[in-house]
């Protein structure tokens, strides 16, 4: 039989005041392939770890049964122990007297028993422990980060600057996202660009970063510290080496009346063009939708003018393929487009328009350089009505969750206007303040009471144009639903921030899940939630969910230090927790009949295929692998598979089955 | 009750044990009880089912010597839920033995010939048995030869016991390892069984020649021997089928109409012939 | 029935499959018949008293292994072929199915994807027998219904025909033949013989044809179909009629309902 | 052979006296379509309606899962409890068909080939057997192809032949003798009658003779794959069988107590030959079929001189896809080439 | 020790959720009844419907099977699957005529010390009323001297229970 040691611990007095300690240790040295049962003060003491290792080497144990407090405490502290007698720290288990026995029951008889029982229970598990070794996965040291706004920049620079290769994949023509549309930031209202753009520019010259602008993810496979991501680089029609950025081109293009997505539609852009000045790498691309050669194969005015002979027509896209070791996925979000709300006449009022598009307004760099002069004819709105929650918390529009970005940025609105347009009247509508935050509710207070924004609490139910006029119509809630009225010159909605288009598909592609509303899910709402479910994969910024930006870059360098965690050794260790298919000796190489529907129930992708070959190379099976790397563990697989090919290292089906039985025998 | 329960076993203590391989053991077994261990008698060739209670019983050959007394010694590999059992026992546990089964060798036939034993792997203990019952009535044979081979170094079985036949100067030992099996001090053959017996060229000469192993050796042994001159008469072999009663009334282990259990597991090779191949 | 012998026949001609799976005439009833040529395509019938589910031998390797088959399938074949290739056991390119109906006329498909576009219309034959029993067990008192199960796997000798006839039973090594941990006592006893039972049956959550094969071929008339054509019904009652791709259990809907989670 | 006569309420009352008297009787039972063997309490319970009961009797001796002997462990020590036949019953089996009565010999020869096996013998030794001609027959027996008839004695210990309005008694044993001296008052004396007449008639269904000459010899014919492809690999055919003997031995262990045990297997089970190694001497259904049949009719006549098979027609009606025996080895009896 | 029916209640546990709530129901000293044995697995989805049967068969009176909340696995959707098997494996029991009342099925997250106690009292609670639960254990025999056996071993522990009910 096995030589099994087992330790009852009297935690001082903690298990010793109601069980038996010493009865416990006797009778477990009665059980078969029990070698030696002690009971001492403090087991996880040096002296108590002490007993543990010379009984070890003394008595040549093959397993270890301490009886203790709660494993989730001091497993840890005993394998080691173990481990430094020589024993495989896998061969070592805990059972629970303290939190599961001795301070949840009384003092008598029983509670010895239910102590026996429990030891029993491990011992009869351990018995059926095999030594397990660490599971070791190569890494490469090479990041790719996907999505070039301020989330995935500050990434790369964290990565990059820890000394890691990193891939910068960004679908525009620019890196920058959303955070350099914007004005001022809250709530210290420094100039989003003046803060952004030198980080823009450190990403471009840093010699650990490549950047892909114009690109996207094609397909991805591996694992964990060995991933092959296939990039699709989109033909830009410019070449980027010969390009200077002159400018030439777009100065010539002659189409000139295309809404720049950059200034949300309130400015104009050419066929060639850089989403803006600031532009990182500040080279044009060809919008092949808008281009007349592309559409009709006449123009090439811009081939022409360039003085280094940069534009190529007609270059298809091109593929590179990375190998990464971590993957930080910083794709952020949209805004909510606002003709959902047909109430609010977005689109068909030119003077309603979204929070980003007020940006755009505020901004310096934006169609009217920076001052706030309405669409419809330019003119300085005299009343402008804000309205926040515009979508969001609105389970019947099927948007139940916080825009959490919207009450800030607002204010922030609101404020801008109230010093841009001096006079001008502010109102914001309301449902609650959400102003958590370091200096948040300062800088609300600040819109309302130092710049006098009107704040009234209530929806607004209905915006109609009357007379060159915005009339809104809501109520004030907080003087009992009395009925508001205004006539405004501009609305601006706070409109929901929602799932980047494509989150869903990149998910897919990437087997990251995801959430109702598209944004990816964590793999722990709190303790992990800057992982994904598949390891290696990490989220950070406004995909998630949204977010404002100091949490977009918190999450960001949590993201990233993550992955320098990774990278900080050659090849990944993992506990060796994780499933097995078995394989056995015969021609049939394993009782796995191939049915794959572990790999549906898998949550981490961690089953794979493998085709077993005869000598001759013929394919005679295709059976489940798990791969090491992605396995957490949980087992689903092993209770799902009906031919019980599947078993988990350390909970195996032989253990479990073994507790379950000791637990009720008794001898 | 009139008469014995034929499923009931000796109660055997583990006297000793002796790791051999990786996954390959030898467990020493003595009666309990001495009443037992008078009575009980077994040839050379003859098996037995082991118990570990509490999971069943196994059949492996005897792999002692019937000239050795007082013990019985059975060596297995660790494969399925009772040999992992018996795996874990220790020196001093119980555990139970049922048999002898089975025919045996026609040892006393061969008094006054050569003998050429020739093993794979796990086989060498059915061979075992008989080998040392020869040496141990040495007088009665002339040449004795010994060839076995195993996938590797580690995987040879009985290493100290090899050494003693290498040592031995009525005996010639040829070991031999698969190719890619050897260590860097290997002072044997590497190569398969088969072409190994083929350059050892042995004489059929008043030789009987007894091969055990897997069935892949003994598929491109007998061919060699054929070719050496060997005669089927003289060549024997064991078969192994699955069984669980070991006295013929399971229903498992027949060949055709003859029962590994009772008409087995010695063979001849011309028994073996008139066999389907249903082993 | 002279449309399938002559279609049978047609398939051998153009030399479009090795062997043919369906019935011939028998004892007392059609049983299986394994046609290799254009002549023995005669000998196949197809009538209401065919029992069993013939897609059970195309997993069988010594039989049809590396052929080209050509099967008559009843609507409970058809659904467990479509199973079969959601859990990768047939090559779509080996197999020429002809669908069976009930008044005897073959449905010819082209490929997976018509059949299952036919069983997500076709309406399943209807098993009001079974339905009967079902209600009048449920109607019992939970100590009836012990009774009466008790009584009837009592008598089962764990033949292991309901799993021999079920064709979703292609396990090479059954969980009734692991022995570590022994899951299911392999020895003859009501209680191994429920476990058995409750074993197979979970395993046919939403894999199930609700054939009833298990059932007839039970040699002692334990009315095993009963536990698989409830575990469809409950399937269905909790998890929807179809099960877009797998099994039930591997698959999950966060708000699945249940009431007896404290 | 003695002759005698008892009426259907004598008979009633014989079994009832029988039953007060402590001896366990098994008797046909029905149950919905199907009937089988069953430890009655009282004779009311008994059915013989049936043509055949779907198991045969050999449960009584070989019974479904038996235990061995047991064992309590105590640290890595063992002691062993002995196979207890004291708990046997005495045991009257009734109403059995002369197939299954017959099947008991080849049993019995399996059981003490070369060793004898105790708890078989101990069972048969406290068991009698009455068993009941029969007066009809179905398409699956076969009983007269191999040299079996439904008023054949063989087997039993009493044989019960239904005449008119009450049963002619064959008294063939010992132990058949012992249970009728004791109530001769309910026995009245065997009236002239052929006995014959009162029987089914079971048409033969090939020659023995041709079926032996050629079965010997057709280990390698292609037949069995051919009258294989359809079997599923159940053990239906081998568990109904009254003379299928082949068992598994399982641990039932709890705890520190543990029993061996006996039970049921079968030969056409895809497991049931496998090696540790993976390999399997007979891996595919066909080499299983073509066991059974050999098994039964060569290698028991050859080396245990006794047929293993008494022509029940069990089999072939608990089959779930029509295995029909007699069909088989009728086709078998009727090939030509097969090599003497 | 009285002689009273002390059920045996078998309690499988996921790591993350009920095994750390059993933890705090200990750190808060929360009293419970000690009829009841914790076996911890990594997830609720590991939980293998056999385990509970086994349990049944050996001697459980009762059985508390309890993982984490929805959404909150540790390993996102082992409590999904797990809720699926239960949602099937307690229709086809108690269509079986197996006692579904003997198992107790709950959530307690890490934070639920209190909820654990809970859930243990109401379970030995309950089982005690329902009584030892031989019908299933009593099933496992295939002899009738083992039937004569239990038939004691029932008849004993009804003659208890009427002494002590």
């Amino acid at each position: 039989m096995s030589k099994i040691g087992v330790f009852v611990c009297h935690c001082g007095e903690n298990i010793s005041a109601t069980v038996d300690c010493k009865k416990v240790a006797e009778e477990a040295a009665k059980l078969t392939g029990v070698e030696v049962s002690l009971d001492y003060k403090y087991m996880c003491s040096d002296p108590g770890q002490t007993i543990i290792k010379e009984a070890i080497k003394e008595k040549g144990l093959t397993g270890v049964v301490v009886a203790a407090c709660s494993p989730r405490m001091h497993e840890p502290t005993f394998r080691k122990a173990c481990a430094e007698a020589g024993l495989n720290p896998f061969m070592c288990e805990m059972t629970n007297l303290r939190e599961h026995c001795s301070w949840v029951h009384e003092k008598n008889d029983q509670t010895t028993e239910k102590a026996i029982d429990l030891v029993r229970m491990l011992v009869e598990k351990t018995k059926l422990n095999k030594p397990l070794n660490e599971i070791k996965v190569p890494v490469s040291k090479k990041a790719l980060v996907i999505g070039g706004g301020i989330a995935g920049i500050q990434a790369s620079l964290d990565i990059a600057n820890a000394g890691h290769q990193v891939i910068l994949v960004e679908k525009e023509a620019s890196i920058g996202g959303h955070m350099s549309q914007l004005s001022e930031t809250f709530p210290t209202l420094d100039c989003s660009q003046c803060i952004l753009t030198p980080r823009m520019v450190e990403v471009a010259q840093h010699p650990n970063i490549t950047l892909y602008n114009y690109a996207e993810l094609e397909s991805l496979d591996g694992f964990i510290g060995n991933f092959k991501a296939t990039i699709r680089l989109k033909a830009k029609s410019v070449d980027p080496k010969a390009c200077t950025g002159c400018g030439a081109c777009y100065n010539k293009c002659p189409k000139k009346k295309i809404p720049s997505e950059f200034n949300e539609g309130l400015g104009m852009r050419t066929a060639i063009y850089t989403p803006f000045p600031q532009a990182v790498p500040n080279k044009p691309v060809i919008d092949k939708e808008n281009c007349n050669y592309y559409k009709n194969g006449k123009c090439k005015i811009c081939e022409k003018v360039c003085p280094t002979g940069a534009i190529e027509f007609d270059k298809p896209d091109e593929f590179v393929t990375e190998n990464v070791g971590a993957i930080v996925l910083a794709t952020g979000f949209n805004v909510l487009k606002p003709d959902f709300f047909p109430e609010y006449g977005y689109g068909q009022f030119k003077d309603v328009i979204t929070g980003l598009q007020f940006e755009r307004l505020a901004s310096a760099s934006g169609p009217t350089l920076g001052e706030i002069r309405r669409p419809s004819d330019g003119k300085v709105p005299q009343k402008v009505v804000f309205i926040a929650c515009a979508g969001s918390r609105d389970p019947a529009k099927g948007i139940p969750y916080c825009s959490k970005i919207c009450c800030m940025y607002t204010a922030k609105h609101a404020m801008l206007y109230q010093h841009k347009v001096h006079g001008g009247e502010s109102t914001v509508f309301y449902m609650d303040i959400r102003a958590g935050g370091k200096n948040y509710e300062e800088f609300v207070r600040r819109a309302i009471e130092e710049d006098g924004a009107n704040y009234v609490r209530g929806r607004v139910a209905r915006i109609y144009e009357k007379d060159g006029k915005l009339i809104v119509k809501g109520v004030d809630t907080l003087l009992g639903a009395k009925p508001v009225e205004i006539e405004a010159d501009m609305v601006v909605l706070a409109s929901a921030g929602v799932a980047n288009c494509g989150a869903e598909e990149l998910a897919q592609k990437m087997h990251v899940s995801y959430d109702p509303y598209k944004f990816f899910a964590e793999a722990h709402p709190k303790l992990k939630p800057v992982e994904t479910n598949t390891a290696g994969i990490y989220l950070c910024g406004a995909c998630q969910a949204p977010k404002d930006i100091p949490d977009t870059v918190a999450t960001a360098s949590g993201a990233a230090a993550k992955v320098i965690g990774l990278f900080s050794k050659d090849e990944l260790t993992r506990e060796p927790l994780v499933a097995v298919v078995n394989r056995i000796a015969s021609h049939d190489v394993s009782t796995c009949v191939g049915c794959f529907m572990c790999q549906t129930a898998c949550p981490y992708q961690a089953i794979e295929r493998e085709e077993v070959k005869n000598r001759a190379g013929e394919v005679i099976k295709t059976v489940a692998r798990v791969n090491p790397g992605l396995c957490q563990g949980c087992g689903t697989c092993v209770s799902f598979c009906r031919s019980k090919s599947i078993d988990i290292q350390g909970f195996s089906n032989e253990q479990m089955y073994a507790e379950v039985l000791a637990v009720l025998n008794t001898p | 009750m009139t008469e014995k329960n034929i499923y009931l076993p000796y109660l055997m203590t583990v006297e000793k044990i002796t790791q051999e391989a990786p996954g390959v053991k030898t467990l020493r077994l003595k009666f309990k009880d001495e009443e037992d261990e008078k009575n009980f008698s077994f040839k050379a060739g003859q098996f037995a089912e082991y118990s570990a209670f509490g999971e069943g019983e196994c059949t492996f050959c005897i792999a002692s010597s019937p000239t050795r007394k007082g013990y019985v010694e059975c060596t297995f590999r660790e494969a399925g839920r009772v040999t992992s059992a018996l795996a874990k026992l220790e020196e001093g546990d119980t555990m139970g033995f049922r048999g002898p089964y089975g025919n045996t060798f026609p040892i006393d036939e061969w008094k006054g010939k050569n003998l050429l034993f020739i093993a794979g792997g796990i086989a060498l203990p059915p061979m075992r048995c008989v080998i040392w019952n020869a040496l141990d009535t040495r007088e009665n044979f002339k040449d004795i030869s010994i060839l076995y081979g195993a996938k590797s170094v580690a995987d040879l079985v009985y290493k100290h016991e090899l050494k003693e036949w290498d040592e031995m100067p009525d005996v010639k030992l040829v070991t031999t390892v698969d190719p890619g099996g050897e260590t860097p001090d290997w002072k044997g053959e590497v190569g398969f069984v088969p072409s190994v017996l083929e350059k050892m060229n042995p004489s059929p000469e008043n030789t009987i020649a007894i091969v055990c192993g897997p069935p892949v050796m003994i598929k491109f042994t007998f061919p060699v021997l054929e070719k050496l001159g060997f005669k089927s008469e003289n060549i024997y072999t064991t078969l192994e089928n699955r069984m669980k009663c070991g006295v013929g009334k399971c229903g498992r282990c027949n060949v055709g109409n003859k029962y590994v259990c009772k008409d087995g597991p010695v063979f001849s090779k011309v028994e073996l012939e008139s066999l389907p191949a249903e082993y | 029935m002279a449309e399938l012998n002559s279609k049978v026949k047609e398939l051998f001609e153009k030399d479009l499959i090795d062997i043919f799976i369906g019935y011939e005439e028998g004892t007392r009833n059609p049983r299986p018949y394994f046609a290799y040529s254009a002549q023995d395509a005669d000998n196949l019938v197809f009538n209401d008293k065919c029992q069993g589910n013939l897609a059970v031998y195309l997993t069988r390797k010594d039989l049809v292994g590396g052929k080209r088959v050509g099967i008559s399938a009843s609507y409970f074949a058809l659904k467990s072929i479509s199973q079969l290739f959601d859990e990768n056991q047939l090559k779509e390119d080996l197999l020429i199915v002809l669908g069976m109906k009930e008044d005897g006329s073959i449905l010819e498909f082209k490929g997976l994807d018509e059949i299952r576009t036919y069983l997500s219309e076709a309406k399943a034959p209807s098993k009001q027998k079974d339905d009967e029993l079902l209600k009048e067990l449920s109607e019992m008192s939970q100590a009836e219904r012990w009774q009466f199960w008790s009584d009837e796997l009592s008598k089962c000798f764990k033949c292991y025909a309901c799993r021999a006839a079920c064709p979703m039973c292609y396990c090479t090594k059954c969980i009734i033949e692991v022995n570590r941990p022994q899951w299911i006592q392999p020895w003859i006893s009501t209680q191994g013989n429920m476990e058995w039972q409750i074993n197979r049956v979970m395993h046919m959550a939403g894999r199930c044809s609700d054939c009833g094969s298990c059932g007839a071929a039970c040699p002692i008339g334990i009315p095993i179909h009963l536990l698989t054509h409830m575990m469809t019904k409950t399937v269905a009652a909790n998890f929807g009629e179809s099960n877009e791709q797998g099994n039930v259990l591997s698959t999950f809907k966060p708000d699945d309902k249940e009431n007896f989670i404290l | 052979m003695e002759r005698k006569y008892i009426s259907q309420d004598s008979l009633k009352t014989w079994l009832s006296k029988l039953n007060d008297e402590g001896k366990h009787i098994y008797a046909p039972v029905a149950k919905g379509d199907k009937t089988d063997f069953k430890h009655i309490k009282s004779v009311g319970e008994i059915s013989m309606e049936h043509i055949q009961t779907t198991q045969s009797a050999k449960a009584i001796a070989f019974p479904r899962t038996e235990k061995l002997f047991s064992y309590t462990k105590n640290k890595g020590d063992v002691s062993l409890q002995d196979y207890d036949s004291s708990v046997i019953p005495e045991t009257v089996v009734f109403g059995l068909h002369p197939c299954d009565a017959a099947g008991f010999r080849p049993l019995s020869n399996i059981f003490n080939w070369g060793t004898p096996d105790t708890p078989f013998n101990e069972r048969m030794k406290r068991t009698t057997l009455i068993a009941l001609s029969c007066s009809q027959c179905d398409e699956a027996c076969f009983c007269t192809s191999v040299n079996g008839s439904p008023g054949n004695t063989e087997g039993s210990d009493i044989l019960l032949t239904k005449i008119k309005d009450g049963y002619l008694v064959e008294v063939v044993t010992d132990k058949g003798k012992e249970l009728v001296s004791k109530y001769e008052n309910l026995f009245d004396a065997a009236p002239e009658v052929n006995k014959e007449e009162f029987l089914a008639n079971v048409p033969q269904k090939f020659g023995l003779e041709e079926l032996q000459q050629r079965i010997s010899n057709m280990f390698e014919s292609e037949v069995w794959k051919q009258q294989s492809a359809r079997c599923l690999g159940c053990g239906a055919c081998a568990f109904v069988c009254p003379t299928c003997a082949c068992f598994d031995i399982q641990e039932d262990n709890k705890g520190s107590k543990g029993s061996r045990l006996r039970c049921w297997d079968s030969c056409g089970f895809s497991l049931f030959t496998v090696h540790t190694s993976g390999h399997n001497p007979r891996e595919v259904q066909s080499q299983r079929w073509r066991q059974r049949l050999l098994h039964k009719f060569s290698y028991m006549p050859e080396r245990l001189s006794v047929r293993g098979c008494t022509g029940c027609g069990r089999c072939s009606r608990a089959c779930p896809v029509d295995m029909n025996i007699a069909e088989h080895l009728s086709s078998i009896s009727k090939l030509e080439n097969v090599e003497k | 020790m009285n002689n009273e029916f002390e059920p045996k209640v078998v309690a499988f546990v996921c790591n993350w959720c009920t095994y750390a709530g059993a933890d705090l129901t200990g750190t808060s000293r929360i009293k419970y009844a000690s009829n009841v044995k914790i076996v911890r697995f990594p997830c609720t989805g590991r939980i293998d419907f056999m385990l509970l049967l086994k349990a049944f068969a050996n001697g459980a009176d009762g059985i508390i099977v309890s993982g984490c909340h929805p959404n909150d696995c540790h390993y996102t959707s082992g409590n999904f699957h797990a809720r699926r098997r239960w949602i099937l494996f307690r229709s086809l029991l108690d269509f079986m005529g197996i006692d579904i009342n003997r198992i107790q099925f709950s959530w307690v997250s890490a934070a639920e010390g209190a909820k654990w106690a809970d859930i243990v009292n109401k379970t030995v609670t309950n089982i005690r009323e329902l009584g030892p639960y031989m019908e299933y254990r009593r099933a496992a025999n295939f002899l009738e001297a083992n039937e004569e056996e239990l038939t004691k071993e029932l008849a004993r522990n009804k003659e208890e229970e009427v002494k002590h009910g």
